[in-house]
């Protein structure tokens, strides 16, 4: 396909994805042009400052997303994301600027620009799903990963608060298994799949992640699942260390890792070797590689 | 139906200006709860003449131009409260037309505090008293309202 | 020149101690067209009211004024005794000079209260010099009514009326009559089996002479007013001879095909003709046509083969009937809320969290299970039941904001009747607050918990969800302050009472009104609980909210005591306080017909010779109308 | 345990200012349940969500604030979520977070962070633990 065909899509990797997370930054750019579309990233941009301030009044606290905002508003109508919670954070500034009209004068004097919450923030699951379709992913798959019960894992910032930021049913989605689904995976819904894995709490109380994160392994493992994919470097970092605390070792991996293990790309390009659980006998196991 | 009274009628205490307040309330509250303050032998100011409507919801505007035009020097309204309505909504009929009735009075130069809205219970036989009171002293520091008094004037020339 | 009469009365010294009423009458009879005054003592003394008729018949007088107290002491005395005297009635007027004036202006010297009392008797004089004569409004009054819903509200509420020696026809949506209350088990607070009560009403409203059934009929249209509506009922095609068929049963029998029962809640099948229960009134089973193959691809016709008197006839149609009646009760009843939307309780995804109307069915001895407590996935009796209460109800986020009145109840019951059939079982309730005001209901909730030995936890239930063939039920006990989590095997949720589907569609219909949530709105919510505004129309039980049966039979009853007061004389007498149209100015604008609360205003056609509508103008309709006068101030002309 | 209350508890101006600070009512609760028996960490608060509410309803800020329990929120808003009537605990922890924040040390000093930590731990991490626990 010629590259200049495709549909371009501003994008906003952040910081972390630019770090310890490459595999899921890269896994991902491949898999849009596999799919048709490009990520675009933006020229430039910032850290969108990990979380979302809770406190109404803390306005603050939103500069650092909505300078991301301004600057991609200048490449486009759409932003994509990967990681969740710079999702949840651009999304609910976005819609704060848009929807309040006080609030949007006192940021955009704090970032000295005029922005006015035109975005589509999107997140890459629902580019996939909106987008492309279901259907054509699943038309591209050259590696189905037959067999494989897979487990999605969304946490939190993907679906609550739903009002804001909701891509799916906050209590029953489905649209990271009709992904996996599409991609020839069996997918296992487990009860903690909309659980939180212990979060920032990985600073400082390893208990409390370890307990939360491996309840999240233990209750995939427990309704069969083989593999877990996640959306999120938080919950990748938090889920794979817990994985010794809980009693069923479960490979954990990026969604777009999965995305383009089935798209045919080159194992080598997935970065696997980068997740500090292995997933290759599993794949061996099941004949994928 | 409404009054026009004689200056010399009224009960002038040491020569100061009493006003001449009327009243447009409706039969199922206000006018009961103006009824409960005479059995319960309450006292207030005399200034106050009583028109007996249905509803609120059946008060036109124009009775309250036609009273200042008549020598009304402060005009009163009041039914039953929101949601108690004798007529299930006639008062929310009555409270959305005020909204928009407002500005009008404003602009036919009536100066609003010499128009009241309230509501007054079948129970709220004190609320009533303070209610005439308070309209009568305020109307009373007002001074006469003398404007719409020539034009009445004029039309009967 | 009109010829009125002023009477000024000093109720003794009431109205005499600050009111000069000489000279009050005095200076009334300055005033042009008043030719008859005097001030009296007493005037609605007998000797009052005779000095008050003489005086009309003397003095020829086409109007009066009573100045005395205020006109809701006196005012119907005195039009009785202008009446009396020949007089029409509404040209009797009262000036209340003894409650807005006499009593509450203590000044001795009379001066105020004279000058005011004079002002207020000339004012009525204004008043009544522009009133006309008016008579009273009869309406004719047809003696037979309507009742929409065959549940335990409208049956009462039939059965009263008939027994008042009136016709009802009984419109019900089914195949039978009964609603929820004939899927109910035991009920609360006596605990006596609901079928046993429930099946003999059934059956009388069946057998009352002056009963008419209409199952699987739906009203269609309503037009006139109190005494004189004209309703179009839709009856259903059954498919089914109702006058030839027997209540056999072959059909059914032998029918080869099943579907989800509604009645059954999905717990169980049924055949595609059938009737919804055993109990079933009338016991005549319908055909279910989407779902039968002879109706929509022609094969099949098993239940027309072995049905001995013929009575099966696959072309049947709806029918559209009209009837005539005086008046209309409403009770069109509740349904549960939906419990998939709530996503974390895991119904619809998890086979053994049920709701609990479902429990009614599984506790009930004519239910799927015949009475034993088994759960749906894989028929094993539950050894610990966890019961959720206030599912949807006061949860404005995702549910409704108010109370469903009869969950706490029925939980307690649940907990009794599981306790009772399961020994050695155990049983959870999750509530926030236990409602349990009424005759022994507190008593019965305190039996579930200190006899029966249910444990209720003070808290909310989070997340349901499953493990290892186990339901994890995982909450709160506020009490204690902690987290709980329980193991459990089956959910019942006490879901939140809302209105019927289509409840408001069939409000628009009958011109009456609803609350927020769809149910239907009372005239007086103390002082008039089952009236509607619209004269004519009753309501009786939980389509007007949450309810239990004892409440909805109350109801019906009430409800048909206010027919049964109508439909005492042939006639209904109206004050004739009603609004007119001016049909020369009226510019058909509709203002009024939007304003008016209790949608007496039509529109009217005004037909030339040939027939041809020359111009439209509103009409207003005496027996709906209230006098209130909102359609009056709406518009200025 | 005995509470004296007063009408200073009952319209406490310390609980009120969390009130402003969170744009939350806290007279909206009625003490259902649900956001303890939803929330992931309230096994380990001293004082769980439902009872934080009651306490601030009660005017009991300092018992709160002496708790570990807005350390612990990780702001995962099961809370917010599942509660019927709208309240979000996490905002009001995060509330009380920024006035403990603004007036005394920080919960977290960088130096006493491991460095395996540091390296390993995704950047967003270490950011967002930041805005919780340092001011
Ligand atoms: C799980 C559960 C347990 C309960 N247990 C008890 C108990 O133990 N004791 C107790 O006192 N109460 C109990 N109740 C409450 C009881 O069910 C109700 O109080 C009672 O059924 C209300 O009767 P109703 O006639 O008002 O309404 P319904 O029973 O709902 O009857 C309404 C009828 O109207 C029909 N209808 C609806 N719309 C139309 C239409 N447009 N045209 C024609 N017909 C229509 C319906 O088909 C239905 O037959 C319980 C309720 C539940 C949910
Ligand atoms: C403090 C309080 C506040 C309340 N507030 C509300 C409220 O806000 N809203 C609400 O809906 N309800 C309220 N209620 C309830 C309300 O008072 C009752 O529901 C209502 O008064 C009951 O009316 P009744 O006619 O059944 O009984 P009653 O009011 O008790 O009337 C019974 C009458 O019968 C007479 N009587 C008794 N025995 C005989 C006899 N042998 N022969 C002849 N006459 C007899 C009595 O003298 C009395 O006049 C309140 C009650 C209380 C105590
Ligand atoms: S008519 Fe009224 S004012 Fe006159 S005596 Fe009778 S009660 Fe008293
Ligand atoms: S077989 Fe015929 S008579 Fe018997 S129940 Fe069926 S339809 Fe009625
Ligand atoms: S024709 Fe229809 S109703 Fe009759 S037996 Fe066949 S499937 Fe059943
Ligand atoms: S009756 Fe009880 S269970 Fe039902 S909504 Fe009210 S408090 Fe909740
Ligand atoms: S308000 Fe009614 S009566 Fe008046 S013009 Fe409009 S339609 Fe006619
Ligand atoms: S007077 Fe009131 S009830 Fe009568 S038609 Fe007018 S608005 Fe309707
Ligand atoms: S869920 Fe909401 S209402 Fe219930 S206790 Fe928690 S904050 Fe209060
Ligand atoms: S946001 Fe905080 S308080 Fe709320 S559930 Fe999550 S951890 Fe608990």
């Amino acid at each position: 396909m010629n590259k200049m065909d495709l549909m371009k899509i501003p994008y906003y990797p952040g910081c972390t994805l630019n770090t310890v997370a490459k595999q899921f930054d890269s896994s991902a750019r491949d898999s849009a042009l596999a799919v048709g579309f490009e990520m675009a990233e933006l020229k430039q941009w910032n850290c969108c400052g990990a979380t979302f301030p809770l406190a109404p009044d803390n306005l603050m606290g939103l500069t650092a997303p909505a300078k991301v905002l301004s600057g991609a508003r200048k490449e486009g109508d759409t932003l994509t994301t990967l990681c969740s919670v710079c999702y949840n954070v651009l999304k609910r500034t976005n819609s704060v600027i848009r929807e309040s009209k006080e609030k949007r004068g006192v940021v955009n004097g704090f970032i000295e620009e005029e922005y006015d919450g035109s975005l589509n923030v999107l997140h890459y699951l629902e580019v996939l799903r909106d987008r492309v379709g279901f259907e054509k992913v699943k038309g591209a798959v050259k590696r189905p990963l037959k067999g494989v019960k897979a487990g999605a894992y969304y946490g939190c910032m993907l679906l609550r608060p739903f009002e804001d930021v909701g891509i799916d049913n906050a209590e029953r989605p489905t649209i990271f298994e009709d992904l996996l689904k599409a991609l020839g995976a069996e997918p296992v819904e487990f009860p903690n799949r909309i659980e939180c894995c212990g979060a920032h709490l990985a600073m400082n109380d390893e208990e409390v992640v370890t307990r939360l994160s491996g309840a999240v392994i233990d209750s995939a493992a427990g309704m069969g699942a083989e593999l877990i994919v996640t959306s999120c470097p938080l919950c990748q970092y938090n889920l794979e260390k817990s994985r010794g605390a809980a009693s069923n070792g479960v490979p954990v991996i990026y969604f777009t890792q999965a995305l383009g293990l089935a798209l045919g790309q080159e194992i080598e390009t997935l970065g696997f070797e980068k997740n500090s659980t292995d997933v290759m006998p599993l794949l061996k196991k099941k004949g994928i590689v | 139906m409404s009054a026009h009274i004689d200056k010399d009628e009224m009960p002038v205490a040491s020569g100061s200006f009493e006003p001449k307040i009327m009243a447009f309330v409706c039969n199922w509250c206000t006018y009961a709860g103006a009824d409960l303050a005479g059995t319960s032998r309450m006292e207030y100011r005399p200034n106050v003449r009583i028109i007996k409507l249905p509803c609120t919801g059946r008060i036109d505007p124009l009775f309250i131009l036609k009273a200042f035009e008549n020598g009304a020097d402060g005009v009163l309204v009041s039914g039953c409260h929101p949601g108690d309505c004798h007529y299930t909504t006639g008062n929310y009929h009555a409270r959305r037309r005020w909204i928009g009735f407002k500005s009008l009075m404003e602009f036919a130069g009536i100066d609003m505090r010499r128009l009241h809205f309230s509501w007054v219970s079948a129970s709220e036989a004190i609320k009533w008293v303070d209610l005439i009171n308070k309209v009568t002293d305020e109307v009373k520091a007002l001074g006469p309202f003398m404007e719409y008094k020539g034009l009445k004037e004029n039309e009967l020339e | 020149m009109p010829r009125i009469g002023v009477f000024v009365c000093q109720c003794g010294n009431n109205i005499a101690a600050t009111v000069d009423t000489k000279k009050v009458a005095e200076e009334m009879a300055r005033i042009p067209g008043v030719v008859y005054t005097c001030d009296y003592k007493f005037m609605c003394s007998s000797p009052g009211q005779e000095t008050l008729k003489q005086a009309i018949k003397e003095n020829n007088l086409d109007g009066i004024i009573v100045s005395a107290c205020s006109p809701h002491m006196h005012e119907k005395t005195f039009r009785k005794a202008s009446e009396a005297a020949g007089l029409n009635p509404y040209q009797c007027e009262i000036t209340n000079i003894r409650e807005q004036c006499s009593w509450v202006h203590h000044d001795n010297t009379k001066a105020t209260g004279t000058v005011k009392s004079i002002d207020l008797t000339r004012m009525t004089i204004q008043r009544l010099k522009k009133n006309q004569p008016l008579k009273k409004i009869k309406i004719p009054v047809k003696k037979k009514a309507l009742v929409i819903g065959g549940g335990i509200a409208g049956i009462q509420a039939a059965l009263d009326i008939a027994e008042g020696g009136r016709e009802v026809i009984l419109v019900e949506k089914e195949p039978s009559i009964g609603g929820n209350m004939a899927r109910l088990s035991e009920t609360f607070p006596t605990m006596d089996c609901s079928q046993c009560i429930l099946t003999p009403k059934m059956v009388e409203a069946e057998l009352n002479e002056n009963i008419t059934l209409y199952t699987y009929s739906e009203v269609e249209k309503v037009d006139g007013y109190i005494g004189n509506f004209t309703v179009t009922v839709r009856r259903k095609s059954k498919y089914v001879d109702e006058e030839r068929c027997t209540g056999c049963g072959e059909c059914t029998e032998k029918c080869p095909f099943k579907v989800e029962s509604a009645f059954e809640l999905g717990l169980n099948k049924r055949k595609v003709i059938y009737t919804p229960f055993p109990q079933s009134v009338p016991n005549i089973p319908v055909i279910d046509a989407p779902n039968c193959p002879k109706i929509q691809k022609d094969k099949c016709g098993a239940c027309a083969i072995v049905c001995g008197p013929k009575c099966i006839d696959f072309k049947m149609e709806d029918k559209l009937e009209t009837v005539e009646v005086g008046a209309i009760v409403v009770a069109t009843g509740y349904q549960l809320m939906p419990n998939e939307r709530f996503g974390e309780y895991g119904y619809g995804r998890i086979k053994d969290v049920i709701s609990g109307l479902q429990f009614e069915r599984l506790a009930s001895s004519s239910g799927p299970t015949g009475g034993e407590i088994r759960r749906p996935s894989d028929g094993k009796v539950p050894e610990s039941v966890v019961f959720i209460q206030c599912v949807g109800s006061r949860d404005e986020k995702k549910g409704v904001s108010y109370c469903s009145k009869i969950c706490c109840m029925y939980t307690a019951k649940h907990t009794k009747l599981y306790s009772h059939k399961v020994h050695g079982g155990q049983a959870y309730v999750f509530y926030m607050d236990i409602r349990s005001g009424g005759k022994r209901y507190e008593e019965f909730v305190r039996g579930a918990i200190e006899h029966d030995g249910a444990m209720y936890l003070r808290g909310r239930v989070s997340r349901v969800y499953e493990k290892n063939g186990k339901i994890i039920v995982q909450g709160a006990d506020t009490l204690s302050g902690s987290q709980v989590e329980i193991e459990a095997d089956m959910v019942v949720l006490a879901t939140a009472v809302v209105s019927r589907e289509g409840a408001d569609s069939l409000a628009q219909r009958l011109g009456i009104g609803y609350d927020k949530h769809k149910f239907y709105n009372e005239y007086h919510p103390k002082l008039k609980p089952v009236e509607t505004v619209t004269a004519g129309i009753y309501l009786a039980g939980s389509c007007m909210g949450p309810m239990d049966i004892p409440d909805s039979v109350a109801q019906g009853s009430a409800a048909a005591s206010k027919v049964l007061a109508l439909f005492s004389a042939d006639e209904m007498a109206r004050e004739p306080i009603t609004s007119v149209v001016n049909k020369v100015t009226c510019n058909a604008c509709w203002d009024c017909l939007t304003a008016c609360p209790y949608t007496a205003i039509e529109r009217d056609a005004i037909k030339d010779r040939k027939g041809n509508i020359v111009k439209w103008v509103a009409r207003v309709n005496d027996g709906v109308c209230q006098g209130c006068g909102v359609c009056v101030a709406v518009k200025i002309h | 345990m005995k509470i004296n209350l007063s009408n200073q508890d009952v319209q406490s101006a310390g609980v009120g200012k969390v009130e402003r600070l969170s744009g939350e009512d806290l007279k909206k609760c009625y003490q259902c349940g649900n956001c303890s028996g939803g929330c992931p960490v309230s096994y380990k608060m001293e004082i769980p969500p439902t009872r934080i509410m009651r306490m601030l309803q009660l005017g009991r800020l300092e018992e709160v604030k002496a708790a570990n329990s807005m350390w612990l929120c990780v702001g995962c808003l099961q809370c917010y979520s599942r509660c019927p009537k709208g309240c979000s605990v996490a905002a009001v922890l995060e509330a009380m977070r920024q006035e403990a924040l603004r007036e005394s040390a920080d919960r977290v000093e960088v130096k006493d962070l491991p460095m395996p930590l540091l390296k390993k731990a995704p950047q967003q991490a270490i950011v967002c633990g930041f805005r919780k626990f340092v001011s």
